[in-house]
């Protein structure tokens, strides 16, 4: 079975299988055999791959591998309008610098939209897929509160 | 200062994790402790933790933590024998420390004759030349021309630092290496400061090639004993601010250490210092070193000397202010392992160190030694209103490279889940071959950048990644729980601040 | 025992909270771990955190820890360097240690001569006299005429124990503090072991008024360097396991600490002892020490030694087992501030210690700095398979009091909700004015009995239970979650044992 | 309103009173003023007693108070029964070393019913009430899992 997952904000299509309570996953031309463990603490998810057990913090998507911050969405497809959304929202309480797009644009994804200055530094806020500006909430010098959306795009798909 | 008084109840005018820090050490010495709090932090541990808690309101920095008359009359009201005023805030703050006083509280503290003099750059850089502790070379003087300047150039010596009076950021700053190239840097600074500033003033300073930040601790009773805790070296920053502080440093030898410590004691005894400080000193490959400044407060990073020297420097705050002797000679005291630590803080560095917010879902926890100085709970959130350090890791080992793995182990174990944080960063900082070997230089992190950046996750790493995403989902309903809260907090706020 | 062989992977022959300790050890020394578990420990740290771990299926401890075929057939299987036995199942097994070796396998622990010779009490008795190690005077032998026993008590001395050689519990002993006692007490000695073990031979000893339980860390390499740790002392005792322990010991001098600790080394040295080794002895008031016996393993009180010398004793018996030299002189060791330990076991002492089980809701946590070693989360199950140790829960401080007190802050923070434990017994002796004051001899438990009683609840500590029992309802629904468990285990198996 | 809770096995009859978010606790001449406070972590619960702010390590009804160990059980009496199945039960695996009573004897609170040994321990099985005893489920020489119901009383009243 073909899934797809988006992880640390990458589309990784992976196949999948099941024995028993083994789960074999095969990217590319490798493949791993997990199976989940039980768990110790709240937070902590521990997982048998090929026979070593290892252990992750993780908790609804977010945690770590090994060193590596890790972020994995498992319904980015159904969900892309919310997932899409939160990066369309101001990351701080700051000040719009630049608008850089108008209503009816089309932007390609990564294309810059905005740039905000929030503690002393520019951030800019990116298209996260192709789509058209439906709609940008605020202007040039206003000052924002964080986690608020900033613009809304709609999707061309 | 009031001598000889018992301290039974401490007012801690701070927040955070020094709060819960002093909650612990008064805990153990029987002392009770009053905390405050604005109305977001109403479930945060520096809140909950204390015999007593007042609510500040609302309002910014300067209507509550910065209030001092607010805190003055909480004080009062609570009848406590003393103010702990952590770092940032007032803590260094000599109009308080009157005012304290004037209250016939006692401050934990230095003096305010010591806070004012060390707080003036000019005033504390005239002492050291008066008692002989090095300063930077330099001429910082209005009078501009040519000929004059390259007189005091030659007193400062090569390599020099030209730089504009009303620069930053890089601008009108040339570095001279030969005499001959003195005239055209001289001339190319100036006229760069004059396009960028309006003004090509310069100022004079050796320039020091290959600088580590080394601190020394001292610790000072109302007796006239000043002993020092021996160094910290804490050159590793980002954007002016510690990320990785470190005792023993790599590179000291016996003989350097005596004299920038015995330096340190000299300025302690000979201002009459009293309680805990830090002198700063810039050192060079050489083993020249320059006084900076001195902090006349508790230091973020004064666990590593706790570690080494196996004292506790809040108690040991908390004995001086009492009149009390300092329980040890110089003799007695020892730097035994090797303690690191880092600083976690709510930015994102793969994205130019930007501040992140957010609800903390899951700290983590280890299960290994290391200590975490933090003043936040699951279900806490980060928000702009504060500073963005999250919390602090120590780990102590028989060696540096002991500790350096501890340290790798733990930072492996605490996600921050729900806040972007510069745990990833902090990892591949200490895992750097030339961190390894104690190359630890203050420029380390724009040195390394190239090394310093995001790693991106391998083939197998990804299946790992899909596995957990598709066996977890049971997993994920024991969780921890989260109490997601409305941000109440105004735009621009002001930020403690400290080093 | 190999020589110079770099160990990368370890088999962990034990379970709990040592198996939990040695993995963390390794994991900072890039060691991997293969532990073994029961059917009922699959949801137990120790399984879970090893890097491996192997079922052994269910069974008796026969079947399980101490089969050591087994043991050696996953060891092999899962190419091991070496084995970690731990404390108590296999660790003084001289068998084991000879099949480990026959195996190529490396034993972390001494060789199989160590233990054989110290698992035999009469020959390591005949060797303490050799090399001159004190041994408590007494006479033991068959021959019982009146007139005979009189010339051996008169050898010994001034207070004298005669006791029944078959006895226990008290009868058929007497104690003798003057001579012209002597023909009636043991008279009356004998009459009574005649009537309560049908036997009237008596044994004669020593008696030692004010005993203490003090033992030495000994450390060595397999390159014949032999060192000590200083001492721990474990006086405070019920029934004939340790409950406290701590180091430094209140009362010994430097001089005494030396001598007992160089007999230690010359104990160890004179065996050509490898590994981590403890001489336990008799301390009387006067100072005179007697041999009791060497324990041939890492000891559960170990954590106390690791804080005042900055140590890691897991660390240095893998060093030790790979060959390598200790990484230090005995000159460079030091025995630094003051620490504590306390054993947390599932029991009732104000109903005879008896042990108790249950499901653990809730371990607690501490916001203060000790070490509590562990091997068991939240929703284990506490059961009479295995030892009813808990945890132990260790702290340190610049000196004694410092340590007492930081100890009893964290007791306040571990309820163990869900299973009985002698916590609540543990602060009354950490607070008892003889603890205060040092007065640490192994009947204190017995001696202070009447104080050490259970404190019912003041009129305003009931005030509050009802407050909680009123208030806590909503905060109760954000309690820990338990995973009750179905107990499959079979009645009478055997223990883990050890002191 | 009069209330009653059982604290570490012993009735506690107390007043109470509301006002706004604070609770007035009274017993004997004395009172206290009680009100929650946030939870920092599970299991630990935060009251502000009297203006002072204290924590309790507290679950479910066990916890502790300062140093003391703590039973609270708010409704004992409802379900009293099940409260009292509890210490009619072996603590641990062991042998019935002793049967004191026969079926349809009545019993006080507190008297001794059956001895048993484990771990090498006497341990001795008392009833809780004033009862009768229904039913015996052991013998003599019985060997005994833990947590089993080892008597059955009927209450009284």
């Amino acid at each position: 079975m073909k899934k797809k997952m988006r992880i640390n904000n990458e589309v990784c299509e992976f196949d999948l299988k099941k024995e028993g309570q083994t789960l074999i996953i095969a990217l590319g031309d490798q493949e791993i055999r997990a199976q989940l463990l039980p768990t110790l603490t709240p937070g902590v998810v521990h997982l048998d791959i090929d026979g070593r057990q290892m252990r992750f913090p993780y908790a609804h998507g977010k945690g770590l591998l090994g060193e590596k911050d890790l972020l994995v969405e498992t319904k980015f497809r159904k969900s892309a309008k919310h997932e899409e959304e939160g990066s369309l929202v101001s990351p701080m309480p700051g000040k719009i610098l630049q608008v850089l797009v108008q209503k009816g644009d089309q932007v390609a994804a990564g294309e810059s939209l905005i740039v905000m200055e929030a503690m002393k530094m520019e951030h800019t806020i990116k298209a996260v897929m192709a789509a058209t500006v439906e709609k940008i909430l605020y202007k040039e010098g206003d000052l924002v509160d964080g986690g608020v959306q900033l613009v809304e795009l709609k999707d061309q798909a | 200062m009031s001598k000889n008084r018992t301290i039974k109840r401490i007012l801690m005018a701070n927040r955070g994790e020094i709060a819960c820090r002093v909650i612990r050490s008064c805990r153990e010495m029987g002392i009770e402790v009053v905390t405050l709090f604005t109305p977001v932090e109403a479930d945060y541990p520096h809140r909950l933790l204390a015999d007593f808690s007042v609510n500040l309101g609302d309002g910014n920095l300067a209507e509550t933590y910065l209030n001092q008359e607010k805190i003055i009359a909480i004080a009062k009201k609570y009848n406590v024998d003393a103010i702990h005023p952590g770092y940032g805030f007032l803590s260094e703050n000599a109009a308080f420390a009157r005012l304290v006083a004037k209250n016939e509280l006692i401050l934990i503290g230095p003096t305010a004759e010591n806070m004012t003099l060390m707080g003036d750059k000019k005033a504390s850089k005239q002492l050291m030349e008066e008692i002989g502790v090095p300063l930077i070379p330099g001429y910082h003087g209005d009078k501009q021309d040519h000929e004059f300047l390259f007189q005091e150039a030659k007193k400062i010596g090569l390599p020099l630092l030209i730089k504009a009076s009303a620069g930053g950021g890089g601008k009108g700053m040339r570095v001279v290496n030969d005499w001959e190239q003195f005239e055209t840097e001289l001339a190319a600074a100036k006229r760069e400061a004059m396009n960028a500033f309006g003004d090509d003033i310069v100022l004079l300073e050796r320039y020091i090639t290959s600088p580590r930040h080394i601190e020394i601790q001292v610790i000072s009773d109302q007796l006239g004993n000043h002993y020092h805790l021996f160094e910290r070296e804490c050159s590793i920053q980002r954007r002016h601010q510690k990320m990785v502080e470190e005792s023993p440093s790599s590179v000291l030898t016996p003989e350097l250490r005596e004299k920038m410590a015995q330096d340190a004691v000299t300025i302690a005894s000979h201002i009459n210092y009293v309680g805990a400080g830090t002198i700063e000193y810039i050192l060079d490959l050489d083993g020249s070193y320059y006084f900076l400044e001195m902090n006349t407060r508790l230091q973020v990073e004064h666990p590593v000397t706790e570690f080494v020297t196996g004292l506790d420097l809040v108690k040991l705050q908390i004995q001086v202010a009492q009149g009390q002797a300092l329980p040890f000679k110089q003799e007695d005291l020892r730097q035994a392992g090797h303690a690191i630590e880092v600083r976690l803080y709510a930015e994102d560095p793969d994205n130019n160190f930007l501040p992140s917010i957010g609800v903390i879902e899951s700290i983590g926890q280890t299960n290994g030694d290391c200590r975490l100085d933090i003043g936040l709970v699951n279900g806490n959130e980060v928000s702009v209103n504060f500073d963005p350090m999250l919390a602090k890791l120590i780990s102590y080992g028989v060696d540096r490279e002991d500790a350096r793995l501890k340290l790798i182990e733990a930072l492996k174990d605490y996600p921050f889940i729900g806040v972007k944080t510069n745990r990833e960063y902090l990892l591949r900082i200490l895992k750097h071959p030339e961190f390894i070997k104690g190359n630890t230089l203050t420029h380390f992190v724009s040195t390394y950048e190239g090394d310093l950046g995001h790693v991106p996750l391998t083939n197998e790493e990804k299946m790992i990644a899909c596995a957990l995403g598709v066996l977890s989902s049971s997993a994920d309903s024991s969780g921890p729980e989260t109490k997601q809260k409305v941000d109440q907090t105004p735009w621009a706020h002001l930020h403690g601040f400290r080093n």
